[in-house]
């Protein structure tokens, strides 16, 4: 390891012909979740060329364009039919999905189920910030309820989506939450999940302040990360809360972790024995 | 011309004559989803693709996975496809949108069924023509070919692949259900007697290549994912980089040049096969199995005496337009049989600008339009 | 980090990055950054540091950089691309 | 290989019930014409519910020309191995085209105009099974029709048989050919050897 550290390194991995700072809002999460994601990147040693970030539409989209890798902003809700793509395409390349919660739990609802049933060997980044942020502020499924939004101002009226169980309950390989607030926890998960076989899934807590916070009482950016702060608790602590103090709290770690292959590797695993066979056959 | 080594022949459906054409063309990876009466396609590349050396084959969750992830592996340097009918293809508008923003080529074929909607899932039908012009929104160039027999469906494939590689765009290949599911003996072609256009990679250092370059030919050198050349690919409007832009400029240059990389090429685009047009004074104008009932109809209204000709087309859009013109100079009338309400004949009276008579025969009953119904028509004089 | 590297520190910020969102001020351990006149982050007690990263690490726009005071300038492309791969692909 | 006899369009349908081994019985009769006799042959086959719901059916057209339209329309030979198939399809035998059933399912014949054998009792009597049944068709239809030569009809057959029932369709194929042969008699295809009726359109 290198001795700089933290911005330095990241400063290295954006593209120096792009403007910065960033489209992103002051005090928005996504930036975080972009440092953190580079910072995995270098600490495992990954060559920037094996790298392909894949993104879907909204904020969390326009990441992928600041960052010196293979990058490719796709249409709403399916950066993991593109990265399913490259990845049975070019098994070698690490494909990174970035998405938002409104782009991976609602409009690519149906593709992070399969991504994760079918166990393809991409990690996927879920941003939630519990809102669309780049339309202008409607309700998402991750938006918790009672919430004000543009679209739901008498409050919103269903339980927000738990990214982390649907991703259980799907079988991802492995699901792990983290928050912008606890950056190295975020960046352990998230190393460990590139580095893994198979589907991973991350979600990362990222905070909206300008299309969330304002209308839901936080006055500003920083409050949200006091939120986090509170609110946040390692699942292994929240497993021994008792139910009637679990209400507010947020569970962040390693909820699934195994190492079964991914579907790339037992694809190729089938060509193999095809080819051995033709060569015997041939003989 | 040399003696030519003898072809291996085989009895085979549209459907498959489409695969065989895929893989002759380079086709190394498959993404799909089911759906009659394109199915076929599907379930040949499932049992082909894995054994050869380096074929993909996925079986994605819906139709907008399927293109989704074809486009990746065209990104990631395969020559890619997928195939569906009906609804399945109004699932894909929305990547098939992305595919020619970021100019990547990959083939869609389309097995046309009955609609709107569920339609008539295993009847005939041509009711998806002007869909595969219009269908995805923006104002976009596209190529639209079409096949009706079976060795063209093998044929149409190869030509699909070259023309999506040459032009750096997606390219349908429209078929119907009678074509699909058509048995036919074809020719399998030897190596060496058809062409097989990959696209260009760049040869220039990384730090100097720009994915989307005005050139001669508007069409920029296209380097796989992963080879060093690192780039950004987005659906949104772009610079040179592939960074997204708004400015006008650049915006304009951008659209001029997705457009003009296909008008300056219309000859070798626009593919027709004209049967005793010359002095044709009814020439009809068909396509898919429809053209072939037009080329019996011809035939036996030249045996009754009246000189009719087939313009059948091979390339639907950009519509061929100067070969249309061409039989106009002597035709004192057109007649478009189609399976649908008239959606290629408007190209046609578009071309025609009220010069002729334009007769068209309609059927949207899930039946193909028949010989005797054209001749009909014809011997109306 | 602990005390003991109090002091040894050097904080940049870049001002044109920076968009003043007061992450980095409200939580620094030390109060080593203000936010100026501008809304922008200042270093204002940079001795008091402690080199905990917090600022760095939090800064959504990449804005802020804390190095040694004694070693300001490190080799740059040393990390740029390393290639000993590990992980999914390799 | 030459074409032992011109044709100009000739069109078989086969039909029946699901699990009859019609589409089969249609692709390998069509692949033997196309391959083996040189012919231009198109087959095509009912998709979709009806194709599940019970009935089957198949269609060949069959030509020393290049065929232009793909479809059967106007029959000169129609093969009913149910009941229900042979009064759904008959109305579209051509005049003078010839109808082949299977005399145990088909009870009522719309004409007494037909050729029958009890193809089915036949592959499971003297074959040992009932599947067989269509290649015992193919074996008939082999004898019948005068463009077919029965040498390289069985080869196409064999060709596309896996190994392990080869050797029991041969068998059922042979068997056609002979019943057809005892039971339609030596001169049954003359209505097609002749040339005029041959050539039409």
């Amino acid at each position: 390891m290198s001795e700089i550290t933290g911005n330095e390194i990241i400063h290295q991995y954006l593209r120096h012909n792009k403007k910065f700072p960033h489209v992103l809002c002051a005090g928005c999460g996504h930036g975080i979740v972009l440092g953190t994601l580079i910072r995995s990147i270098h600490s495992l040693g990954i060559p920037r060329d094996d790298v392909v970030v894949v993104a879907g539409i909204g904020c969390s989209g326009r990441l992928a364009v600041y960052v010196d890798f293979n990058t490719i902003h796709t249409t709403h809700g399916r950066a993991l039919t593109f990265a399913t793509g490259i990845k049975m395409a070019n098994p070698k390349l690490n494909v990174i999905t970035i998405m938002g919660d409104g782009d991976a739990l609602s409009i690519g609802g149906n593709h992070l189920i399969h991504a994760a049933r079918r166990n393809i060997g991409v990690t996927a980044l879920v941003l939630n910030n519990n809102i669309y942020g780049m339309t202008g502020g409607q309700s998402s499924p991750a938006t918790p309820l009672g919430s004000t939004t543009m679209t739901s101002p008498y409050g919103q009226l269903d339980k927000s989506f738990d990214t982390v169980e649907l991703a259980k309950g799907a079988g991802a390989n492995y699901v792990a939450r983290g928050t912008v607030f606890h950056v190295r926890k975020l960046e352990k998960i998230m190393t460990e999940a590139i580095a893994r076989p198979g589907f991973s899934l991350v979600e990362a807590i990222t905070p909206c302040h300008t299309q969330y916070g304002r209308k839901n009482k936080y006055k500003s950016p920083v409050d949200m990360y006091k939120w986090m702060k509170k609110a946040a608790i390692s699942v292994e602590r929240y497993e021994e809360l008792p139910e009637d103090q679990r209400e507010d709290r947020l569970p962040i770690g390693v909820f699934v972790a195994k190492d079964r292959p991914g579907f790339e590797e037992r694809y190729f695993a089938m060509k193999a024995e095809f080819q051995k066979k033709t060569v015997k056959g041939g003989k | 011309m040399a003696r030519r080594k003898k072809r291996k022949e085989i009895f085979a459906l549209g459907n498959e004559a489409v695969v065989e054409g895929a893989l002759l063309a380079g086709c190394s990876f498959y993404g799909g989803y089911p759906i009659t009466p394109s199915t076929e396609i599907m379930e040949i590349m499932s049992a082909r693709l894995p054994k050869t050396e380096d074929g993909v084959f996925i079986q994605l969750e819906d139709e907008i996975a399927s293109m989704g992830a074809i486009i990746g592996a065209s990104l990631a340097g395969r020559k890619a496809m997928t195939a569906t009918s009906g609804p399945g293809f109004s699932l894909m508008q929305e990547n098939l949108g992305y595919a020619i923003m970021a100019e990547t080529p990959v083939v869609l074929v389309n097995v046309m069924r009955g609609g709107p909607s569920t339609g008539l899932p295993t009847c005939p039908a041509q009711g998806d023509v002007q869909q595969a012009r219009w269908g995805t929104h923006g104002d976009h160039p596209i190529i639209v070919l079409s096949a009706s027999n079976v060795q063209e469906c093998l044929e149409m494939t190869i030509t699909a692949f070259n023309m999506a590689e040459k032009y750096r765009t997606p390219v349908i290949l429209l078929l119907d259900e009678v074509t699909a599911h058509t048995r036919e003996k074809i020719e399998i072609p030897n190596e060496g007697e058809f062409e097989v256009f990959s696209r260009t990679i760049p040869s220039m250092p990384p730090e100097w290549y720009k994915p989307y370059e005005e050139t001669v030919r508007g069409v920029s050198p296209m380097p796989p994912i992963g080879s060093g050349y690192r780039f950004h690919v987005t659906g949104l409007t772009h610079d040179r980089n592939g960074f997204p832009s708004q400015r006008p400029e650049e915006v304009v240059e951008l659209m001029e040049r997705i457009h003009r990389k296909i008008d300056q090429f219309f000859y070798d685009i626009q593919l027709v096969e004209e049967i005793d047009t010359d002095d044709a004074d009814v020439v009809v104008i068909a396509y898919g199995c429809v053209a072939r009932s037009a080329e019996l109809a011809v035939q036996q209204a030249r045996e009754n005496g009246v000189k009719a000709g087939l313009l059948k087309l091979k390339t639907l859009f950009p519509y061929p337009r100067r070969h249309t013109e061409r039989v106009l100079a002597h035709a004192k009338s057109l007649i478009v049989p189609e399976m649908n309400m008239g959606q290629m004949s408007r190209e046609v009276k578009r071309v025609n600008m009220g010069r002729v008579p334009v007769r068209t025969i309609n059927r949207i009953d899930g039946q193909i339009v028949t010989p005797s119904e054209i001749l009909k028509v014809i011997m109306q004089g | 980090m602990a005390k003991k590297d109090k002091g040894k520190s050097k904080v940049t910020v870049y001002p044109d990055w920076c968009k003043g969102c007061g992450i980095c001020v409200e939580f620094c351990p030390a109060k080593v950054l203000e936010l100026n006149a501008q809304g922008k982050c200042t270093v204002v007690r940079e001795e008091d540091c402690i080199r905990c990263g917090f600022c760095e690490l939090h800064c959504p726009d990449f804005a802020i950089v804390v190095r040694d005071k004694e070693f300001p300038q490190k080799d740059k492309s040393e990390n740029s691309d390393k290639k000993t791969a590990t992980g999914k692909g390799a | 290989m030459k074409s032992p006899q011109e044709l100009d369009r000739f069109e078989i349908r086969f039909s029946g019930l699901g699990g009859q081994g019609i589409i089969t019985l249609g692709k390998i009769m069509g692949q033997g014409l196309a391959l083996g006799h040189g012919y231009n042959v198109t087959q095509t086959q009912s998709y979709g519910p009806e194709a599940r719901g019970g009935s089957s059916r198949c269609d060949l057209v069959i030509s020393s020309k290049p065929i232009s339209y793909p479809k059967a329309e106007s029959l000169d030979l129609l093969v009913a191995l149910s009941q229900e198939a042979c009064n759904t399809y008959y109305p579209y035998l051509k005049s003078g085209g010839v109808l082949v059933v299977e005399s145990d399912l088909v009870k009522q014949s719309p004409t007494n105009r037909f050729l029958g054998l009890p193809f089915t009792n036949l592959a499971k009597d003297k074959i040992g099974i009932a599947q067989a049944m269509n290649t015992v068709v193919l074996g008939s239809l082999s004898f019948l029709l005068p463009f077919v030569n029965q040498g390289t009809m069985r080869k196409s057959l064999e060709s596309v048989l896996p190994s392990k029932i080869k050797a029991i369709n041969t068998k059922a194929f042979n068997l056609g050919y002979r019943l057809a042969k005892k039971q339609w008699g030596d001169d049954v295809g003359d209505v097609w050897r002749d040339e005029e009726d041959l050539t039409r359109r």
